[in-house]
């Protein structure tokens, strides 16, 4: 896959809403590339929500919120399938945390698991000290 | 964000205008008494266009929240994006939700 | 000032609408943080329209266009200003290129007239064979 | 963006709703062949959020071309941001710029 768009932004919550706005034009121009119009509301709803969540999680668990730690988004594609990878310099992290258990009305802990269910392959690795969770949905 | 109040059916309809998120959670928690004492609303969630994960949490809080005092919380008007995401996480387990606002205080009434 | 947003895109007419919604977002959190609320929409627009301007040319003008030349937008500021910058590898140009006159009904020659006329300044360089327009609004 | 044509004072008003910009003014070109027949129109741009300079262009290109055959062109209910654009290229001069797409076409009518 080929990386098309790079994006750096502050690790600030302010940011977030312009990260997955963007995410959701790019899966709207990609589902008008590999002729999947008919289902981009629910192809751009995923790369918006994964996106906000990610880009959020970011910025809620910089290690050191004073320093100037960007946080990097990039968009790749091929004819099948649409990735969007979010990097940061936090700490490591589990991407496979388990879901929390909806009963017991937790008021968080959604994050990971909306990724997970929405997107087709969560890949998550650590980089030269940095997270790298990549993102990726299926066209077919 | 903004938030709108009405009477309904003596319940109170808190409207809710624009994204629930990171980071509008805080304000819409401060924008109304109703959200946090023990009576029972409706949340209508027809200008809710994106919803996030800390929406959802918020959500869920003010849930529990009610029920712990007795009260309850009905949601109304979730669009497409929204219903995904109250069923992935099986949020949906937790409210009662309905097409409109005013049935869903109508119902609430006459409980 | 200090660059806190850089992002890369392909030099493809598909990608404008990206640019300038971007451009417009992060006007708006500008415009919210140095306390120019009530002037955000006019602030916006002149980002909006100024990023669309910019990004189109480079991409109609591009010298190559089977090269992948990325088109390179990144947005700076202080508490005066904001600037944002669009670099492309076309081939130089004059920025200061007259306006058209209007009563003879031209089809096109708005672009720089526009950016001109809705921000500041405008600042052209070429650097390392690269055209750099950064446009500036200020705040007060 | 799409395009909706209706008669008014046998006189026909092309509506236009999304942006008129670089990606969309080839389309919104070919809609319809009353861009570019002698007859005078009203373009109604209520529904156009934004305009940049190839979506101006166009409009001077009809402009023109209508001119030329002896027709008119009328533009109706321009928003802040495209009286804008008018202004600061003083494309205001070259079109009669009304509040609403019905009194645009019983002037036109009228003439
Ligand atoms: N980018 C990140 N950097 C560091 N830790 C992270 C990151 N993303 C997720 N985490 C960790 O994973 C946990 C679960 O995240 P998530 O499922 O989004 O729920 P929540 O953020 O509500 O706790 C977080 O609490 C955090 O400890
Ligand atoms: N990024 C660019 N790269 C190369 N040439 C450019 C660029 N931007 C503008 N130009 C040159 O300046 C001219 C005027 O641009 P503009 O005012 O936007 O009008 P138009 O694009 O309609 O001709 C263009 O025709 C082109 O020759």
């Amino acid at each position: 896959m080929d990386t098309f768009i790079t994006m750096s932004f502050p690790s600030e919550i302010s940011y977030a809403r312009l990260a997955s706005n963007a995410a959701s034009m790019v899966a709207e121009i990609f589902s008008r590339q590999v002729g999947i119009w008919e289902k981009r509301q629910e192809f751009c709803h995923a790369f918006e929500l994964s996106v906000a969540e990610a880009f959020s999680n970011s910025v809620r668990n910089a290690a050191n919120p004073e320093t100037d730690g960007q946080i990097i988004i990039c968009f790749s594609s091929d004819q099948n399938e649409l990735m969007v990878s979010v990097r940061d310099t936090n700490p490591a992290f589990d991407p496979d945390i388990p879901a929390p258990d909806i009963l017991s009305y937790p008021d968080r802990g959604y994050g990971l698991l909306l990724i997970r269910q929405l997107m087709d392959q969560v890949l998550y690795s650590r980089e030269n000290d940095m997270n790298l969770l990549s993102m990726i949905k299926k066209a077919g | 964000m903004t938030v709108e109040e009405k009477k309904c059916h003596d319940l109170t309809i808190v409207s809710i205008n624009g994204s629930l998120e990171a980071s509008s959670v805080p304000g819409f928690m401060k924008s109304s008494p109703a959200l946090t004492d023990s009576q029972s609303i409706v949340i209508d969630l027809a200008g809710v266009d994106f919803l996030d994960s800390s929406g959802l949490g918020c959500l869920v809080t003010i849930a529990r929240k009610k029920r712990e005092q007795g009260g309850d919380v009905r949601l109304a008007c979730l669009n497409e994006k929204l219903r995904r995401v109250f069923e992935v996480t099986q949020a949906f387990r937790l409210f009662d939700i309905y097409d409109d606002a005013e049935s869903a205080a109508t119902t609430a009434a006459n409980k």
